[in-house]
């Protein structure tokens, strides 16, 4: 019982992380780099709310997807079209991005920091499975997106391994001048991997707003951008390993809510256990990072 | 000299009313608690004083560095009475009091040594816990399984004075309740991190606590999420948050601690306009209507049973018959006075 | 002759340009609010350049980020993205306060560069962990530093609200709050303003501005950082690893080594980085200390594109459009999150227009190394 | 005959040069025609041009008769022009199937249906009578099979004409045999050819047309049948060319370099040198001739330290390495010249004088106190420029944007200058035209009078022949034979490089 709370909560926990991971490897695969993926979530946690409250949570899902996507059009137009340094370009997307979010929500809802409550979707359970009592916590109740993120990661590992638009997307962040040679449109392909990771991130901060919460706070994001970020360098710039890496961070963090206050360890040093954790863990198990041969050069055809 | 002139423009214009200022704390308006409350204040008073007065508001930079400099301008820039939102903004009040002793400035929740009636700098202190022993009273009455819950922001001196208040409520009405007690985190952020506040309040849920009370600023907006996805009950804080709350989540406050910011930035607001502002320390307690419990046309059907019992401790906290403990050493006295 | 000429023109201008496209796309953000975006601009650089306290204050809110930027810069130099600067300046700056209240009676001239010492080896200590790792176990740095950076953050807590909390702290009536801060610093600690060294020169600061020696320190690091990297072996060496790894290493120069020099180097700028506001203003280290100075270090070296002289630029431009946005927030009512777009806008347009520039006067500088030949 | 390719008045300019000049080029339906010229004559960007990656600023091209546009590699690949690029165009963490099918992938859906790649590129395998691991990523694969991985992609895309940039700069002389063997066969399949090398022999083997460039210019074509190498030579660098060394007699010294048993292994444990033993001495160049990837690089690399010996022991000047740092040996007179120059030589985008004194840069002259002192590197580096004739603008260029063979200039003059008493010099030729292939020899020959010991490892035989005094043949990490080069053909070599039998041409 205890246990499938605290797998739940885990789950809860790891979801958005996991779905802007999913978004870094797409980009990372493509070869860009892509550190705007915290303001991206924040735009979508926004916009999320923001479609949610005036249409449903349907069309705030596809707002938020929208705003992370035309975010991510910025930076690919930043580092794609005119290969500027993409570090540089991912912070002034999240610049940008808790800039202009301020800004419309005081436009707005004239509150700077809040949005008015949002309903979510409705809530699911997973008809065979939410008979049986272990998992009654993990199955019963829960958001579809939750749903929708796990599948996402097969999805996304067979995208990217098992299509056609997987092999040009991997080749292009491995070895552009190859693919452009073999008639492969550099561009193109860079472009739907950063756009691809804005529309991740968006669906992640929507999550957060809409079916975590119930509404937009400014900051809901929480840096979580980046553990995304970190979480997919883990997993090894694999689908499958970001779903690791995130449930790993999750599961920790699912744990310091449980571990209770009052004994010989002081609360700050139990609010330090997901950071740790995932330190140790990473510190335990070296292995050879295999990050895209060509990830962060930008590409200019005729350039040796 | 276009500045010059500009400045002595508006200063010109502004002598012919009052102008106040209002510098948030970080988070600003819009934080369904405390700037929210303060901004009720300065906008009834808005209203109410309308041809006496004009009233404008600031909000620092996300770290809050800017807090002195932009008191200053508002200074700078003929202000009557500007007012810092939050026991951060303790120094730069007195730095930038000393500076522009024409000014007069209000301080909420942070104490300046040494005042007196006639500083420029009068300081508006609340007696959070008092309300908070009301609402825990409330929560041990409603329990069912004996056990409640506390959810704070970023752990400090002042929301630990929230968590003390509450505890000994509770116990007061139920020595034997069992009371959960969480803290979000350890930075600012915890006060804007509604996911985490509702993991934690979950948590507290699922252990069996029935009712969970937060101070934790935007972050309760998960508190209360979770409330109503338990179908348990949430007790809010420094504004009546059933009024806020979705429709969905009303019948899942039991009620809120109320702090009323905005009572005191009113009252201010008024003795300025009257002629008779007066530095030093204001006590917003029970005794003073500062404080207390929210009823509303949501919660009224909620509390109905046990509003009596709270109106009954309420009166012996006035008398003093109660004295409620500020920290965590008073609580631990006062366990032990009332249950030997 | 003339094309060198042309050239310094051209990248004189790449910067104008791309603070005027800015202010375009800007200008659509304050219409929509409906003010007048000449009239904004005017009275931010009214505001900001026309009055010695905000010139003063520009430079002041510019000290912090000259040392984040050399600490970020540091670390790309060689090829490592120090996104830990966060952290180490935090803990820098509790060692430097730890340093300061605990220390009494020392003579100024002993206690304050014992604090400032203390500061960087905070920053370097926490700027040791991400290394190490790297080194020893192939952890990636990026992933570490973010972990430590808020790991920092509760141990910081912890350290100033249980372990170093400020218990002389009184209360009124029971009431207000104290804070959850250190003791105060002695005032051996305690950086002397520039106030004094202006006024030789007919310079009257006003009181409340803190501009200290902070700022010319950062410029005396800055000029240290660039003899360093230019000048010396050793920064020859971190600047050849951090070009091409290999190459360094088949020419004898082991890559780890400068790593872990470089990164306890970049960890020590960094422990500089929270002690202007340490040792002139708080005078003691709270829960509200300032935050993201370590996130705006990376924007200010990569605007400066690594180069230390740069990083002083970009470092007061940053200090420029905080001062900007609170002269307009306070003068014209204009939002000041206006001022957060313009900065994103500007950060983007900088970049795009002197890379574009920077292509076409390769371009340019090419044909004239053909005539040369 | 129909003409398959012709280009008129081709400009291209890239900043500050004209690459190609007005280039008028023919080339008839299913013939091989083979340009040649020196570094930087501007083949590549011609072929390049064909390609789609760059355009021309000029003139005009036509395909089968038809005027085209050729403004993307796209459109050459539907105009069935396929190129096997001088530096190989391969992702290398791809797997050779991968590789293959790339840009042009069978799909069922959106998914790529691998079983009918498969069968395609297996068929194609099966009709060149290639034999390659479709399954093996490209970064374990041999030059060789690289090339023939290279090869197929073009063929999979039923490409017509074919442009091969130097193809056998990397291949043993069986493989080139084979290469020519499949090039005559594509010929008779009706395919075009166009080869460029700088190896002439071959290209007078092979080719029906030759046309030399100089300098982005067309200086004139030839028929094989009808000119000598020196002809071709000379009509490339435009006055007569020295095609052999001057060797003096060997005079040696003491052993200077010795290696006892030496195994170096992957880290996956798989040994790369596996069991070898020589003795270098002073005023000794001992040529080491394989195909890439038999363990020559990790030899190489062993000396110099960049790898750790599992077994066995090296000694330079009578001390054992082992335990030192790269620094250590490098202070105990072993120079290196890497045979990926840009990977492991150059630091790019660092000025000629920066790269003039990598490795050397904490040496006394070049220090004062403890700043670097700049006249004294810059003005050596001004030295060492003149002395080797370094073509460059000014050396506060960076090197990026030096030719091959002058940033090889640049290492030599780095590596030689200071007397080293072992050379390991690894491919230092590669890619280099004939004059500065020669230039590098004759620097070579010089330290070798001087008595230094040098170990030359190249994939070239008829170089490692007339240059070294004894030759060992690299194989899976052993020595599997060595000769005195007067004693052996390359064809006997070739059998060894390819794992032949020993004791076939052995001598003692
Ligand atoms: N992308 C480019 N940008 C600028 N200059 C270039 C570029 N590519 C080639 N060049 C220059 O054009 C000239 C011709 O180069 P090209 O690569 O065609 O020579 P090549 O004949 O293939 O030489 P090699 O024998 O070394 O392969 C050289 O001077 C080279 O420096
Ligand atoms: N984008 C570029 N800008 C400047 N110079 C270039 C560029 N691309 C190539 N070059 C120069 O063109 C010359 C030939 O380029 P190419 O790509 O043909 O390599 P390469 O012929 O194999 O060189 P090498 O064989 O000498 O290593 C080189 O000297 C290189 O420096
Ligand atoms: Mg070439
Ligand atoms: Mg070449």
């Amino acid at each position: 019982m205890l246990i499938g709370e605290l797998l739940a909560s885990s789950l809860r926990m790891a979801v958005p992380i996991l779905l802007t991971a999913l978004g870094a490897v797409f980009t990372e695969r493509s070869g860009v780099v892509n550190i705007g993926l915290e303001g991206m979530m924040i735009v979508g946690s926004f916009w999320g709310a923001l479609g949610a409250y005036y249409y449903g949570p349907y069309f705030g899902l596809i707002t938020a997807m929208a705003a992370g996507m035309f975010m991510a059009l910025i930076h690919a137009i930043n580092t794609v079209t005119f290969r500027v340094d993409q570090v540089v370009s991912g912070v002034a997307i999240n610049i940008l991005a808790y800039g202009s979010t301020r800004f419309l929500s005081l436009a707005i809802f004239n509150m700077a920091t809040t949005s008015p409550h949002v309903s979510g979707l409705p809530k699911i359970n997973i008809p065979v499975l939410s008979g049986i009592e272990p998992l009654k916590p993990l199955v019963n109740d829960i958001s579809p997106v939750i749903i929708l993120t796990l599948l996402l990661v097969p999805i996304s590992s067979f995208v990217i391994h098992r299509t056609v638009f997987g092999l040009r997307l991997r080749s292009v962040g491995e070895n552009p001048l190859a693919a452009d040679t073999l008639g492969i449109n550099v561009f193109k392909m860079k472009y739907a991997g950063v756009l691809l990771s804005g529309i991740f991130a968006g669906l992640s901060g929507a999550y957060l707003a809409l079916e975590h919460t119930g509404m937009y706070v400014e900051g809901m994001t929480q840096g979580q951008g980046f553990i995304a970020l970190a979480a997919m360098i883990f997993g090894n710039w694999e689908p499958k390993g970001a779903l690791w890496a995130s449930l790993l961070f999750g599961f920790s963090e699912a744990l310091s809510f449980r571990v209770v206050e009052g004994g010989v360890v002081p609360y700050q040093f139990i609010k330090m256990i997901p950071y740790v954790l995932t330190l140790l863990v990473l510190t335990g198990v070296v292995k050879k990072s295999t990050s895209p041969a060509a990830s962060g050069v930008p590409y200019e055809r005729g350039l040796k | 000299s276009g500045n010059k002139n500009q400045q002595q423009g508006q200063q010109q214009e502004g002598k012919e009313k009052l102008k106040i200022g209002l510098v948030f704390d970080v988070g600003g308006r819009g934080d369904l608690s405390f700037n929210d409350s303060a901004y009720a204040g300065l906008e009834r008073a808005a209203k109410e004083f309308a041809d006496k007065i004009e009233v404008d508001y600031r909000e620092p930079s996300a770290g809050g560095q800017d807090r002195e400099q932009l008191l200053r301008l508002l200074a700078e820039n003929g202000f009557d009475l500007i007012f810092g939102v939050g026991f951060l903004f303790t120094e730069h009040i007195q730095k930038v009091s000393q500076e522009f002793p024409n000014v007069k400035f209000a301080l909420i929740d942070g104490a300046i040594d040494g005042l007196d009636e006639n500083s420029n700098v009068a300081c508006l202190l609340f007696k959070e816990h008092e309300g908070s022993f009301l609402v825990g009273a409330a929560a041990a009455l409603k329990s069912k399984t004996g056990k409640i819950g506390f959810v704070g922001g970023m752990k400090s001196p002042l929301i630990e004075r929230f968590e003390v208040g509450y505890m000994a409520g509770a116990k007061y009405v139920n020595p034997n309740i069992e009371i959960y007690s969480d803290y979000i985190g350890t930075t600012g952020d915890a006060f804007k991190d509604p996911v985490k506040g509702k993991e934690l309040a979950l948590n507290q849920f699922k252990k069996g606590a029935d009712v969970v009370y937060h101070a934790s600023g935007a972050s309760g907006v998960g508190v209360i999420e979770a409330a109503a996805a338990e179908k348990k009950f949430a007790i809010g804080v420094d504004s009546d948050q059933s009024l806020s709350a979705s429709e969905a989540q009303r019948p899942f406050i039991l009620t809120s601690m109320l702090k009323r910011v905005d009572v005191a930035v009113y009252e201010t607001i008024k003795s300025l306009v009257e002629g008779n502002f007066k530095g030093g320390y204001k006590v917003f307690g029970l005794t003073e209507d500062g404080v207390g419990y929210a009823e509303n046309d949501y919660n009224k059907e909620l509390i109905a049973d046990i509003k009596s019992k709270l109106e009954e401790i309420k009166e012996k906290i006035i008398k003093g018959e109660i004295k409620v403990p500020v920290d965590k050493n008073e609580y631990n006295e006062f366990l032990k006075n009332n249950f030997k | 002759m003339k094309k060198g000429f042309y050239i310094a023109l051209l990248r004189m201008l790449a910067p104008m340009l791309a603070i005027v496209l800015s202010a375009l796309i800007s200008s659509i953000v304050i219409l929509s609010i409906g003010k007048s975006p000449l009239q904004v601009f005017y009275t931010m650089f009214k505001f900001s350049l026309s009055r010695m306290d905000s010139v003063a204050i520009i430079l002041y809110n510019a000290t912090p980020l000259i040392f984040s930027g050399l600490a970020v810069s540091v670390g790309f130099r060689m090829g490592l993205f120090n996104i830990g600067v966060e952290g180490q300046y935090l803990i820098g700056a509790f060692f430097a306060a730890l340093a300061g209240f605990s220390i009494k009676g020392l003579p100024a001239a002993i206690h304050l560069p014992l604090v400032i010492l203390c500061g960087a080896v905070g920053g370097m200590l926490w700027a040791f962990i991400p290394i190490f790792l790297k080194v020893k176990r192939g952890v990636h740095e990026v992933i570490s530093t973010i972990m430590l950076n808020y790991i920092s953050y509760s141990l910081i807590h912890y350290l100033i609200a249980d372990l170093f909390i400020d218990r002389s702290q009184k209360l009124i009536q029971g009431l207000g709050s104290i804070l959850a801060r250190t003791p105060k610093l002695s005032p051996s600690a305690m950086m002397p303003k520039l106030h004094g060294f202006l006024g030789l020169f007919g310079l009257q600061l006003p009181r409340h501005v803190y501009l200290n020696w902070f700022f010319p320190l950062g410029i005396l690091t800055a000029a240290l950082i660039y003899y360093l990297l230019m000048y010396t072996p050793f920064g020859f060496e971190l600047r050849a690893v951090g070009q091409n790894r290999e190459a360094a290493r088949t020419a004898g120069i082991s890559p780890e080594r400068v790593y872990i020099i470089g990164f306890l180097l970049s960890g020590a700028l960094a422990g500089f980085v929270g002690l202007s506001d340490l040792m002139s203003y708080f005078g003691y280290m709270d829960m509200d200390f300032p935050r993201n100075y370590g996130f705006d270090g990376i924007a200010v070296a990569l605007i400066a594109q690594n180069n230390p002289f740069g990083i002083i630029f970009s470092a007061i431009l940053f200090g420029f459009l905080k001062r900007g946005a609170e002269g307009i927030q306070t003068l014209l009512g204009v939002p000041r999150e206006t001022i957060s777009i313009l900065q994103a806008v500007m950060i983007m347009s900088i970049v795009v227009i002197t890379k574009i520039m920077n292509d076409y006067i390769k371009r340019l500088e090419k044909k004239e190394e053909v005539r040369l030949c | 005959m129909e003409k398959a390719v012709v280009l008129k008045k081709i400009t291209k300019r890239f900043p500050g040069i004209v690459a190609n000049d007005r280039i008028d080029l023919e080339v008839e339906k299913g013939e091989i025609h083979a340009i040649v010229g020196e570094n930087g004559a501007g083949k590549s960007t011609l072929m390049k041009i064909l390609a789609g990656i760059y355009q021309p600023d000029e003139g005009e091209i036509y395909i089968f008769g038809k005027r085209e546009k050729i403004n993307s590699p796209g459109r050459a690949i539907e105009l069935k022009i396929g190129m096997v690029h001088q530096h190989f165009m391969l992702v290398d963490r791809f797997t050779v199937l991968e590789n293959i099918i790339l840009g042009a992938e069978k799909s069922s859906g959106i998914a790529l249906d691998e079983k009918r790649c498969r069968k395609a590129v297996e068929e194609l395998l099966a009709l060149y009578n290639f034999s390659l691991n479709l399954d093996a990523r490209v970064e374990e694969i041999s030059v060789g099979q690289a090339q023939r991985v290279e090869i197929l992609k073009v063929l999979y895309r039923g490409a017509d004409i074919l442009v091969l940039d130097e193809p056998t700069a990397v291949l043993a002389p069986q493989e080139v045999r084979e290469l020519f063997n499949n090039l005559r066969r594509l010929k008779s399949e009706g395919k075009t050819i166009i080869f460029i090398s700088h190896k002439l022999e071959e290209v007078l083997e092979i080719a029906d047309h030759i046309t030399v460039l100089r300098r982005g210019k067309v200086v004139g074509t030839a028929i094989p049948s009808q000119v000598t190498k020196e002809d071709l030579a000379r009509m490339m660098v435009g006055k007569p060319v020295m095609m052999r060394l001057d060797k003096e007699p060997l005079d040696v010294g003491e052993v200077l370099l010795s290696i006892e048993d030496l195994v170096v292994k992957e880290s996956s444990g798989r040994p790369l040198v596996n069991g070898i033993s020589l003795k270098i001495r002073g005023g000794e160049i001992y040529g080491i001739a394989g195909i890439e990837g038999n363990g020559q690089k990790e030899l190489a690399e062993a000396i110099i330290g960049l790898r750790t010996a599992s077994a066995g022991r090296i000694r330079v000047c009578g001390r054992d390495i082992a335990g030192l740092s790269i620094k250590e040996i490098r202070n105990l007179g072993v120079a290196f010249i890497p045979e990926d120059r840009h990977r492991q030589g150059l630091v790019l985008p660092m000025k000629v004088w920066e790269n003039m004194m990598l490795g050397y840069h904490t040496k006394k002259d070049f220090l004062r106190g403890r700043s670097l002192n700049l006249k004294a590197i810059r003005g050596f580096t001004k030295n060492k420029v003149e002395e080797y004739g370094v073509r460059l603008s000014s050396i506060e260029q960076s090197i990026e944007g030096l030719s091959g063979g002058n940033q090889q200039k640049v290492i030599l003059g780095r590596e030689l200058s200071r007397g080293p008493k072992i050379i390991v010099a690894s491919q230092p030729t590669r890619g280099l035209d004939v004059g500065a292939a020669e230039f590098v020899h004759k620097e070579l020959l010089k330290m070798r009078k001087k008595g230094s010991a040098i170990l030359f490892i190249s994939a070239d035989l008829e170089e490692v022949l007339s240059i070294s005094d004894r030759v060992g043949v690299i194989y899976n990490g052993k020595i599997t034979a060595e000769f005195r080069p007067e004693e052996v053909t390359p064809e006997d070599i070739g059998v060894y490089m390819l794992g032949g039998e020993k004791g076939a041409g052995e001598a003692k």
